[in-house]
């Protein structure tokens, strides 16, 4: 196979940071040396009173004008170029297209597959595309060195590379509402045979042919505001929903009501109609779910005891 | 201290400025109604700078100030400048 | 408290000048926001801004200008001791400025009619550089128009003090900081007018 | 209290009248810049508190002691609160309110009742963004940077909040106006520009950001209003609006304000350090100019906020290279102080203590803030607990250990009366302490990669948080300690007369507690700020 050249962002950007680090370092221990042996050397109790009056000296002041001078543009110029690095994907990147919505991932493939953990082969460049469906979200992979703002209507992309197998965190870095911190999910990365096995079978049969609402539930992010252990979230739980009696705000008024199927899947469907009394109209209209996926998640959710 | 003395601009250079600023604004009128294209943005800006000028000028007095609040003027004006000009890095190339 | 009276005129007019360029960078700020967006959507700035009408703007233009004349004339005009003079064309200012704000009603009014206003149905139907243009035409003119109503008043409360005789020669300096005011609104009008009635 | 037997005149009691009525309706500086320092400061213990409460939530992952909504809600209002209501305005307010008109030879800053009025636009602002906290939806959870288009959609009571900061505004815009004036107006005679104390060197640069920064942020605040209740939509990206250009408009104002922090500190330690070294500062022409140098450049950087948002890679270039070009007049400042001490005669009293800590604090926060300008090294730690880390260095750090050693030096002069100095090194010991093991390991965390904003996170964080927790609490004890020991010694302290600590600058000159117009005649100016010999004799 013709490997392409590239550097991993990882090796882009460590000699950056040790450079930069490496020199704060050394300036700040010269100058807090200096300062205490002053200190010390001078204190009032050895020097009664001052030995000099010296208030300027040009020779001194240019050169630490310049020579800093010198040094930040050295570092400016290495993150730059760190920085390109970053930007440059490398040819025949594998695109997946990361869809971020509050407060949950989804991955397409080229295939059109989707997962809720990012699966990447070992070794071959990824280019991720970032797409928001809401607010602006943060990619990050701090294993690779990677970040890049999820904009809504903004066409964002990052690429890395995974030069061994494992599985990697990745977070949602910038601020995004309630379940921020719960944007949390991960890289799988798997030696290049594994992921092509992987896209074609679902990795060993994990993705089942039949609709599996519990794992379309977490994909599609309801798991982010729905907890499944009767623990309050941004939204209610799922579980023993069904039968409950709610309170809903629907135009103004409130009305009870014994939740049922039909209304099930009217609040996934039009999540706007009926607004369950205590929480806020924020429950996104996922416009891209199929009858049958809506079908699968009510199915899912009554089983939800 | 300083610049304490009042100079009184006289009616007549006022009207003058006055009929100056009416003109400008005829002349911007007119050249937005022809098809310039680009340049219509240009020239328009430009007649709106020198129309800003007079009225800086004269109405506002800064012809009679002293070096200071000039100075001041133009340090706030480039600022402004500065801000807009920075911000289009990224606008223009993005 | 006994500050002995502490006159200091110029300082006065440095302290106004200050207080009028933050009231640039203001006014700056919504200018930067027009440039990047007309960047973006030349074609929809154009198309929306055919929708205004440009004679309204030319005459409130002229209104505004005269204002200012009729403003530095009453600074004039106190200098030289005639503060009748002076009231009569801060009265002339103050027309204006009403004169200003029923034109700039009209215009709006007309907006709202069309259903041309922030978040309304058309806007939100509309091309998206064409709810950002009108968007930002009502902040701009918006904000330009209390400016109005502020000075307006202002220069109201300062006849009082001339006519009062508190303001006269050699102690004018709030007239001609009212009028620095008034000049700055004119100044931020004289921008407002070609980018948003006739570039496009 | 027993203020009866307490020689404290001046200021405190030659206005003729007296009650609260005399103190919120005064125009005397030194009146209106302790209003200043009480508010500010209260403000800042409410912070503080929160700060305690976020640490305490991070202490373990998962739910401690509140929840996501809490926290989120918990850090927004500590970052408003520490921000606009204490950081910004204290300096300038307090300090520059209470010294800066003294400094110049002057009876009052150039408008005494804009002044006032400055206190209170500060106070109803203040006012009106705690009332956002227990009105609405409850208080807002947008962090303080407000971004779009989450502030225009959560229901939370952003508007208000946003309000009250945006009438904040305006009384730093006052004040700023008012301190340009009163440098260039009222300077006694003798005292040229380069006779200006650094401090009032300090606060005119400031000024001028104050000046033409905060327009921005005021016209932003009325976009983010409008985008809420109008549904203006001109940053709203499904009506052609761009969230991008929100923050390029708050960080023009944002980054500038994080230099009118910073620069009325740096001012402060320039006054203190010749002091206690007895010695003239070294290079004075250097740090005056670079007061300025950094507000001038510092106004051109703001994009370094925006590293990883998306926009254009030539706008990173520019903010990036324009970043190092700020860091060095900082330099400049930091190696100049440093030479001061060189052949000194220094004497490490509490005031000394602090400002020596705040180079050395300043330092590290600075140092880190090169890595946060190089574009490479933000993108892996932008958004992370390193940036936290960062900005209280430099912040708490920086300005707050400043704000400290201000306190001690310059408030027995207008109170009368002196702290006791054993607990105010003590408690300068402890908070040294504490903070660095707060702040430092959430440098290491944000290097690791924990997120900034998470409430919870991955165990794999979990012992480095609780080290950092562990340092809040010392902390927190170092800061009671040096409260209790202030507030008593400035109530009822040991009075004393004179020149405590031999400083040569024009306050020191006048009666102590200075009175109500300062100097009895105009004072003639004949030596510089740091002249310690000329002053002997
Ligand atoms: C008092 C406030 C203050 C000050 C003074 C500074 C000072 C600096 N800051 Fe900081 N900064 C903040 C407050 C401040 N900052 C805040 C609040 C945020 C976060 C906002 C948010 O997102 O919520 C932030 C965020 C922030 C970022 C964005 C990070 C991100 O979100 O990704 C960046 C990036 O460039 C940055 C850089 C700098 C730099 C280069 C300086 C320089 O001015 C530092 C200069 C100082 C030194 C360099 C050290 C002293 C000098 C020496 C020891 C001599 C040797 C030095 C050399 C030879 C160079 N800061
Ligand atoms: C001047 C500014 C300032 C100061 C001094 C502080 C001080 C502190 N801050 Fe600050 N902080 C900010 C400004 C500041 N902060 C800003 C701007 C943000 C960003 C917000 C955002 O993201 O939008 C932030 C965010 C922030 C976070 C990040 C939240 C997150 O991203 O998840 C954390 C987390 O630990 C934190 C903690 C603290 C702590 C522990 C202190 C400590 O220093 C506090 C020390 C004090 C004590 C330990 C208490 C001792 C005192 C008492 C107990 C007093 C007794 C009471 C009375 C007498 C009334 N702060
Ligand atoms: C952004 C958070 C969020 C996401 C994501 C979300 N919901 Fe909701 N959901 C809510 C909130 C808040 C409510 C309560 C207010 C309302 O009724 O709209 C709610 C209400 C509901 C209800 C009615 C519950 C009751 O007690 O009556 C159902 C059913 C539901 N959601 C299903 C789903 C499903 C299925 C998904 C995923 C496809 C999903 N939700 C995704 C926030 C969310
Ligand atoms: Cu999504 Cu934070
Ligand atoms: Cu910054």
């Amino acid at each position: 196979m013709n490997q392409p050249l590239f550097i991993s962002t990882t090796e882009t950007v460590d000699p950056v940071f040790i450079f930069i680090f490496g020199a704060s370092i050394v300036l700040f221990l010269a100058i807090a040396a200096t300062m205490v042996f002053f200190v010390v050397r001078y204190r009032r109790s050895r020097a009664p009173e001052p030995t000099s009056a010296v208030a300027s000296n040009i020779g001194l002041e240019i050169v630490w004008t310049a020579l800093p001078t010198l040094l930040v543009l050295t570092m400016f110029w290495y993150g730059w170029q760190g920085y390109l690095g970053l930007r440059t994907v490398p040819e025949g990147a594998l695109e997946v297209t990361a869809t971020a919505r509050m407060w949950s991932w989804n991955f397409t493939y080229t295939d059109g597959r989707n997962s809720a953990k990012l699966y990447v082969p070992v070794g071959k460049p990824v280019q991720v595309n970032l797409v928001s469906t809401d607010v602006i979200h943060g990619f990050f992979i701090p294993a690779f060195r990677v970040k890049r703002d999820i904009v809504p209507g903004m066409k964002n992309q990052v690429w890395f590379v995974a030069d061994r197998p494992g599985s990697y965190d990745l977070f949602c870095s910038s601020y995004c509402g309630t379940g921020h911190s719960s944007m949390v999910t991960t890289v799988e990365a798997l030696p290049a045979k594994q992921f092509e096995e992987w896209l074609e079978h679902g990795g060993g049969g994990e993705e089942a042919a039949k609709l599996d609402g519990r794992k379309l539930a977490q994909e599609k992010g309801c798991l982010g505001c729905h907890s499944l252990d009767g623990s309050p979230g941004v939204g209610p739980s799922f579980k023993g929903l069904m039968g409950q009696k709610v309170t809903v705000v629907s135009g103004g008024g409130t009305r009870e009501i014994i939740v049922d199927e039909a209304y099930l899947r009217k609040s996934i469907t039009d999540p706007h109609a009926d607004i369950v009394k205590g929480f806020q109209p924020i429950m996104p209209t996922l416009s891209d779910l199929s009858p049958q996926q809506v079908e699968a998640l009510v199915e899912f959710i009554e089983g939800v005891k | 201290m300083d610049e304490q003395q009042h100079t009184i601009v006289s009616y007549g250079t006022l009207t003058a400025a006055w009929i100056a600023l009416l003109f400008l604004t005829a002349l911007t009128v007119g050249i937005t109604r022809l098809d310039l294209g680009g340049y219509k943005v240009l020239g328009a800006l430009t007649i709106a700078c020198l129309k800003g000028g007079v009225v800086i000028a004269f109405f506002m007095q800064m012809r009679y100030e002293g070096r200071l609040l000039r100075w001041l003027l133009f340090v706030a004006l480039v600022t402004l400048a500065i801000f807009i000009g920075i911000t289009f890095f990224d606008v223009l190339y993005r | 408290m006994t500050h002995p009276v502490h006159k200091d005129d110029f300082g006065a007019k440095l302290g106004m000048w200050l207080f009028l360029f933050t009231e640039l960078l203001l006014f700056g700020g919504l200018f930067l926001l027009y440039a990047a967006y007309l960047h973006r959507y030349p074609r929809e700035f154009a198309a929306a801004g055919k929708e205004l009408d440009w004679m309204l703007g030319t005459a409130n233009t002229v209104i505004l200008l005269t204002s200012s004349l009729c403003a530095a004339m009453s600074v004039t005009a106190v200098q030289r001791g005639d503060n009748r003079r002076a009231l009569g064309l801060l009265g002339g200012t103050i027309l204006c400025a009403a004169g200003f704000l029923a034109i700039k009603y009209v215009e709006w009014g007309a907006k709202f009619g069309h259903g041309i206003y922030p978040g309304s149905e058309r806007l939100r139907g509309g091309a998206p550089g064409e709810s950002v243009f009108f968007s930002l035409y009502f902040m701009t003119t918006g904000i330009h128009g209390l400016h109005v109503l502020i000075g307006g008043g202002l220069l109201a409360w300062i006849a009082t003090r001339v006519r009062a005789g508190r303001v006269a020669a050699g102690n004018h300096v709030l007239l001609e900081n009212g009028a620095l005011y008034w000049h700055l609104v004119d100044l931020v009008w004289i921008f407002i007018f070609p980018l948003y009635y006739l570039v496009l | 209290m027993t203020v009866s037997d307490h020689p404290r005149g001046g200021f405190w009691s030659d206005t003729g009248r007296s009650g609260l009525g005399s103190w919120i309706f005064s125009t005397d500086h030194k009146r209106i810049g302790l209003l200043y320092l009480f508010a500010t400061f209260g403000f800042f213990l409410v912070g503080v508190v929160l700060g305690l409460l976020l640490k305490f939530e991070l202490m373990t992952p998962g739910r401690t002691i509140m929840g996501a909504e809490a926290y989120n809600a918990v850090f927004t209002v500590h970052g408003v609160t520490m921000i606009f209501l204490f950081i910004l305005p204290g300096f300038p307010g307090a300090f520059g309110n209470l010294v800066m008109p003294i400094q110049v030879g002057a009876r009052d800053v150039a408008f005494p009742r804009l002044n006032l009025l400055s206190w209170w636009l500060y106070m109803g602002g203040a006012l009106i963004v705690l009332t956002s906290l227990f009105t609405g939806n409850g208080p807002p959870d947008t962090g303080w940077t407000f971004y779009v288009p989450f502030s225009a959609r959560t229901g939370t009571n952003v508007s208000l909040a946003v309000f009250g900061v945006f009438i904040i505004g305006f009384s730093a815009i006052l004040t700023g106006l008012n301190f340009i004036t009163t440098i260039h107006r009222l300077r006694a005679e003798g005292m040229t520009w380069g006779r200006l104390t650094l401090f009032t060197w300090s606060l005119y640069a400031t000024a001028w950001v104050q000046i033409l920064a905060t327009p921005i942020l005021a016209i932003t605040l009325v976009l983010i209003m409008a985008e809420r209740m109008l549904g203006t939509g001109l940053f709203d990206p499904g009506r052609g609006g761009d969230p991008l250009m929100y923050q390029h408009l708050f960080w023009i104002y944002s980054h500038p304000a994080v230099y009118i922090m910073i620069l009325p500190a740096m001012g402060a330690i320039s006054d203190i350090i010749p002091v206690f070294s007895r010695k003239p500062v070294f290079g004075y022409k250097m740090i005056a100019f670079s007061s300025i140098a950094i507000a001038a450049a510092g106004s051109l950087v703001w994009g370094h906020h925006m590293f990883t948002s998306g926009m254009s890679d030539r706008a990173v270039l520019v903010f990036s290279f324009l970043t190092f070009i700020v860091a060095i007049p900082s330099a400049i400042k930091v190696f100049n102080w440093v030479s001061t001490l060189y052949k000194g005669s220094i004497s490490l009293e509490a005031p000394m203590l602090f400002a020596l800590s705040f180079i050395i604090l300043f330092s590290i926060g600075g140092l880190t803030g090169l890595i946060l300008g190089a574009a490479a090294t933000d993108v892996h730690v932008h958004d992370t607990q390193f940036v936290v880390g960062h900005f209280h260095y430099v912040m708490f750090g920086g300005t707050g250990f400043a704000f400290f050693a201000a306190m001690h030096y310059w408030l027995p002069k207008f109170f009368g009366r002196r702290y006791r100095e054993k607990p105010a090194v003590i408690a300068w010991a402890l908070m040294f302490i504490g903070f660095n093991i707060l702040y430092f390991t959430m440098k290491v965390l944000g290097m690791k990669g924990m997120p900034r904003r998470y409430y919870d996170y991955l165990p794999e964080f979990a012992t480095l948080n609780l080290v950092s927790t562990i340092g809040s609490w010392i902390l927190a004890v170092g800061l009671v300690i040096m409260l209790v020991n202030l507030i008593r010694g400035l109530l009822r302290g040991e009075p004393f007369e004179g020149n405590p600590w031999g400083g040569a600058t024009l306050e020191w000159s006048i009666p102590t507690p200075p009175p109500t117009e300062n100097f009895a005649r105009e004072p003639v100016v004949t030596h510089g700020p740091y002249d310690f010999t000329a002053m002997k004799e």
